[in-house]
């Protein structure tokens, strides 16, 4: 973009801000799109498990036009803040909260290299943001004056910072597969049929992918573990006082955190912007081809990442439409008794398995039935992979091997 | 007007930042307050670490002092913050004191800052001298290993390959144990004595099967 | 003002800022009695510090060849964080075992160990 | 966790904060109306609870020392206005029991019918709040679906839906209109398999019987001291169940019906065999035990209304008329008990032989199982209260009168 813009001999000041504004316009409509799209899904989807109709009128017949209507409501009601809140924090916190689900899908690549800021420590750099929107919900239940807005803020807290560490393990199990952070590369590797995703590369990567969800459904702070809002025990929790616009932006911050730990299943487990089909590649849409039949597979790819991540959406709202919510001492439990050991297990074994049977299941059974027919994605990817399992006797001098298979990349 | 400097721009925003709300810390009685500026403060530097080119101290940053440190510093501040202790006023004597040792040594370190002419600017950058992906090269250096002093064209720098190895251990070792050490520290027992409830001061029932 | 954006930035003004948010700290362990505002001061403190120590292994910073302290200066930042998150955590256990035994957070009202 | 586990008095906790005290209620809404609770916690940890009542209080008794027994009836609807045609039945039977009445056998049938139904809109309501009250959202518009259908049923037979007044002193107001009974028939046949979706989701669910198996247990002992009765009862373990076991001018109101009383006793519940089992982690008294219980009641009273209706259906003769408007009662007093479905409603009437009683007591079910909130929810956490008042299943109406 920035580059086209100077090609018509555009100052390079103005080509730069131009550039960065489109694509933030661009990120925002997907962070705000995400949040209409998941509300509207919220509701059609729950009233289908509630036997109901859900909207029906605003729009249409499905009520497209809800999520704005609802919208519109929400910033004409009376905007409150309480007596006893501590004015500013209050009014900073839900901004907070938006800001940094926002500033998360920086670093979301939506198909091959279509993303607004390739950092090589891509992944890490998610975590370290979605894990800061913690602090919009503490404020905001401190800031309330309320004491269930405290409960709230406390609970949001112990939870969000347990459920990292499981997460985090989770996510190094594909980056160490990859052996990169940097989410655009990790996508590419699964490149091919859905066997060449990584919640099929072995049997450890599937259960890390089921490890994952469940800790992305608690740090999203969705049912069952949603409680920081709790409606039936906290009322509402942080968002107890919260009113109007505030309150839309709280939604606006968890709606797109859902969008953005089904977007990052997607890239990690679920190849991204790679189909169970190889569409682009089947139909030649590749940039070896052309430039814009690599753009148009490119947005074929993006079609296929945020349908997955629309698919995760859905099973969040049917999770959170079947279950009753778990306790605090209940999630504290499944955090730090399950799921940080299970997925500490995971990875030891997603190791074990690098080291002994190099590539996934599938890389393997293709080499064991037709060694001669292997496709080209696949000759690639063990090139890079450390090579079959040596022979007992080469064993003791494996050493330099994990430097070297690192550093080649 | 031709060459705006975008890491100079990104770098005053960020600088600003962080030096502000560092002083707002320092002004604010409020501790909740002063948390929120540390959070932003903190936040900023991560920013500069970024615009310095160390993506990964900068991830760093914020996962683990803004995300962790500073959620358990507000665990803290909101578990002792009640009425009267949530300001202490400090006398205009100390501050004085505190503003003087504080405005010398301020003095001494830009001093000392701006003194070096080569640190003024840097030289226009060697295209190979990119930087590299720091993250796999940091990490074997954490394991021991450092490529990074492989490439040194110097032989004499060359030397020093020994990573990091037992430095990451130990605080491996360190983590734990301040962990373990931490949570010890922070229980307090007590024990609590039967308390009216109701009618009728009959005994409870078995309450311990309510907490499988 | 335009100069001073279209100026590249060097190492020294890495240094300033790692130095005003040092006194900042320091400024805050001096005059806060609040033992958190005290913890808070001393993040800073650390934080002046790592900047010192990134913009210091910096290559942009430095430019041309010289590496200064290279990889080093961000190993050393990553120790200080981790075990400026170590310290947060001890020290916040002491914090609140203080709380507990004496009611207040005021460092100045601990003073039983005073000769 | 262990929090005390041997001894209730001396609890440890580890990080402990400073004490809270928490107004839950009246405006919150795991409270079931306007029940305030008032919270003692630290941390998470509730240590104590205490109930304030009176927010719905309206002056019922005193408003029957004013009314004649048919002008009082409606004030009945709306003591436990989730099953006001129980409530009618029990003020029905005891003026009926002072005027030395005895309805028809056609009568009496019909208002099996009523009382059954009634009894499982309420157990509807509990089940459905109390996923509800455990975050489900979804068992709560399943429940309310069928609800519906028993309360148009109700509107059929008798133009209300919530305030039905329709049994009522001698008789009833209005015979079945034409087609009723196979409308019944079909709400059974469609409703019977929506019990085992509500034991999908919710009885054998894992994360409900985490939430609630083992969660305020209530052992028989201090259920019967502090005078629970109903469901609450039953599910400690005590067969005890006034259609059985009480006033034989209400008993044999159900002469000739076959029925058990759902208590699990010898470590089993009559009707084991098609629901899910009792899990390992449940004991005798707790939560999950007493929504089990209302669950099996469910198919029970299911069985009941069918028996009934063919027994209505056999039945020859006309339903009963209500009595004159200003019927002179006899001197005299009389105290009946009825099992409504939250429990034991006993109605009090003492006349000096003037058509208006002079004195009218009312024992609410759901305010004696109330009273062992405070018991059950010491030392528990704090989303364990609602867990706990839920299962009780109170309904405000009929605690403030």
């Amino acid at each position: 973009m920035a580059e086209f813009l100077l090609s018509i001999s555009a100052p390079a000041w103005l080509a730069y801000s131009v550039a960065a504004l489109i694509q933030c316009a661009l990120l925002l409509a997907v962070a705000l799109g995400s949040a209409a799209i998941s509300i509207w899904l919220e509701r059609k989807v729950s009233a289908r498990i509630q036997d109901r109709l859900g909207p029906t009128r605003v729009g249409g017949r499905f009520g497209w036009l809800q999520p704005p209507a609802d919208g519109l409501k929400l910033l004409c009601k009376e905007d409150i803040i309480p007596a006893a809140a501590d004015g500013p924090l209050f009014r900073l916190a839900p901004y907070i909260s938006f800001c940094t689900a926002f500033c998360v899908f920086l670093a979301l690549p939506f198909a091959n290299n279509w993303v607004a800021l390739r950092l090589n420590v891509g992944v890490f750099f998610i975590l370290a943001v979605s894990g800061l929107e913690v602090f919009g919900v503490i404020l905001g239940g401190y800031a309330s004056g309320s004491k269930w807005s405290l409960y709230g803020a406390m609970r949001e807290a112990a939870q969000v910072v347990s459920y990292e560490v499981p997460m985090a393990l989770c996510v190094v199990v594909p980056v160490l597969i990859v052996g990169s952070m940097d989410l655009v590369e990790i996508g590419n590797h699964q490149a091919g049929w859905f066997w060449h995703w990584h919640v099929f590369h072995d049997p450890f990567t599937f259960a890390t992918f089921w490890i994952y969800m469940t800790c992305a459904v608690a740090s999203t702070n969705r049912a069952p573990f949603d409680l920081a809002e709790a409606e039936s025990e906290l009322v509402a929790g942080f968002l107890t006082e919260y009113s109007g616009f505030r309150w839309v932006v709280f939604f606006m911050a968890e709606y797109p955190a859902m969008f953005l730990v089904s977007g990052l299943a997607s890239v990690l487990f679920l190849g991204g912007w790679n189909g169970p089909i190889p569409i682009a590649s089947l139909l030649h849409l590749t940039p070896a081809v052309h430039p814009l039949a690599g753009w148009i597979g490119n947005l074929l790819g993006m079609c296929n990442f945020i349908a997955k991540g629309v698919l995760g959406i859905t099973c969040m709202i049917w999770l959170r439409w079947t279950l009753p919510r778990l306790r605090i001492d209940q999630v504290m439990t499944t955090c730090l008794k399950y799921c940080v050991p299970l997925a500490s297990a995971m990875l030891a074994g997603v190791m074990l398995w690098m080291y002994l049977l190099p590539g996934g299941v599938w890389t393997q059974a293709e080499q064991l039935w037709s060694p001669s027919t292997v496709n080209a994605a696949t000759a690639v990817r063990r090139e890079q992979a450390p090579g079959p399992p040596r022979p007992a006797e080469k064993q003791a001098h494996h050493e330099p091997e994990p430097m070297d298979v690192v550093w080649t990349r | 007007m031709d060459a705006v400097n975008w890491h100079t721009i990104f770098f005053w925003l960020f600088a600003m930042l962080a030096c502000g709300f560092a002083v707002g810390v320092v002004v604010t009685n409020n501790i909740v307050r002063m948390a929120c500026c540390l959070v932003a403060s903190l936040g900023a530097v991560a920013g500069l670490f970024f615009l310095a080119g160390t993506e990964f101290v900068g991830a760093v940053q914020l996962m683990v002092y803004v995300g962790g440190t500073m959620v358990l510093l507000v665990f803290g501040v909101m578990l002792t913050a009640r009425g009267p202790f949530v300001s202490m006023q400090t006398g205009g004597g100390q501050w004085i004191l505190a503003t003087i040792i504080g405005g010398a040594l301020l003095a001494v370190l830009l001093q000392a800052a701006f003194s070096v002419p080569q640190w003024m600017a840097p030289k226009p950058l060697v295209p190979q001298a990119a930087p590299a992906p720091t993250a796999a090269t940091l990490g074997l250096a954490l394991m021991g290993v450092r490529v990074d002093k492989l490439e040194r064209p110097d032989p004499v720098l060359r030397k020093g390959m020994s990573g990091y190895l037992l430095a990451f251990e130990i605080i491996s070792v360190h983590l734990v144990v301040v962990l373990v050490g931490a949570a010890y520290l922070a229980r307090a027992k007590r024990a609590l004595g039967p308390r009216p409830i109701g009618l009728g001061g009959r005994s409870a029932p078995p309450l311990g099967a309510a907490q499988k | 003002m335009m100069n001073l954006l279209t100026q590249p930035v060097g190492l020294s003004h890495y240094l300033a800022v790692s130095a005003v948010l040092f006194v900042c700290g320091f400024l805050c362990m001096a005059t806060k009695r609040n033992i958190l505002g005290v913890l808070m001061g001393i993040e800073l403190v650390l934080n002046g510090a790592n900047l010192n120590f990134v913009a210091f292994g910096s290559r942009l910073l430095r430019g041309g060849t010289s590496d200064g302290l290279g990889l080093d200066g961000q190993a050393i930042a990553l120790f200080v964080i981790i075990l400026a998150a170590a310290e947060a955590a001890g020290a916040l256990a002491i914090a609140l075992n203080f709380y507990h035994t004496h009611a207040t957070v005021d460092v100045d009202r601990a003073e039983e160990l005073k000769g | 966790m262990p929090i005390n586990q041997v001894q209730p008095e001396a609890v440890e906790f580890d990080v402990h904060t400073d004490e809270m005290l928490i107004n839950m209620g009246p405006q919150h809404p795991s409270t079931h109306g306007v029940l305030r609770l008032v919270l003692r916690t630290d941390g998470e940890v509730v240590t104590e609870v205490t109930p304030h009542i009176g927010y719905l209080h309206r002056c019922a008794e005193k408003i029957g020392e004013h009314l004649s027994p048919r002008q009082f009836l409606p004030y009945t609807d709306r003591l436990d206005y989730l099953s006001a045609m129980n409530m009618n039945l029990g003020w029905s039977l005891t003026v009926e029991k002072l005027l030395g009445l005895k309805v028809s056998e056609k009568t009496r049938h019909l208002r099996v019918i009523m009382a059954e139904l009634g009894r499982i809109a309420s157990h509807l309501v509990a089940a459905g709040c109390y996923g509800l009250d455990l975050g489900s959202f979804t068992p709560f518009t399943w429940t309310f679906r069928d609800r519906e259908k028993i309360l148009n049923l109700f509107e059929a037979a008798c133009g209300a839906r919530l305030t039905c007044s329709y049994i009522t002193v001698g008789g009833v107001t209005a015979d079945l209109p034409p087609g009723w009974l196979s409308q019944c028939e079909q709400f059974l046949t469609e409703f019977a398999p929506v019990v085992d979706e509500l034991h999908a989701v919710l009885t054998s669910n894992a994360v409900f019987v985490r939430r609630t198996a083992g969660v305020g247990v209530l052992p028989a002992a201090t259920a019967i001291d502090y005078g629970c009765t109903g469901p609450v009862l039953r599910g400690c373990g005590v067969a005890w169940d006034l259609r059985r076991d009480g006033d034989p001018f209400y008993t044999e109101m159900y002469d000739g019906y076959q029925f058990e009383v759902i208590a699990q006793t010898e470590g089993r519940y009559p009707q084991d065999h098609p629901y899910p089992p009792v899990p390992a982690a449940a004991c005798l008294g707790d939560s999950w035990h007493r929504f089990y219980v209302r669950m099996l009641e469910v198919v029970e009273s299911m069985e009941l209304v069918r028996q009934a209706m063919a027994k209505y259906a056999a039945a020859a003769g006309e339903v009963d008329k209500p009595i004159p408007l200003k019927k002179k009662l006899p001197q005299g007093e009389v105290y009946l008990e009825t099992e409504a479905p939250k429990g034991q409603m006993g109605f009090m009437v003492k006349s000096d032989g003037s058509p208006i009683p002079s004195r009218v007591r009312i024992r609410s079910s759901s305010f004696c199982n109330l009273s062992v909130a405070s018991e059950l929810c010491r030392g528990v956490l704090v989303a364990d209260v609602p867990a706990i008042i839920g299962s009780l299943d109170l309904v405000l109406g009929e605690i403030d009168r």
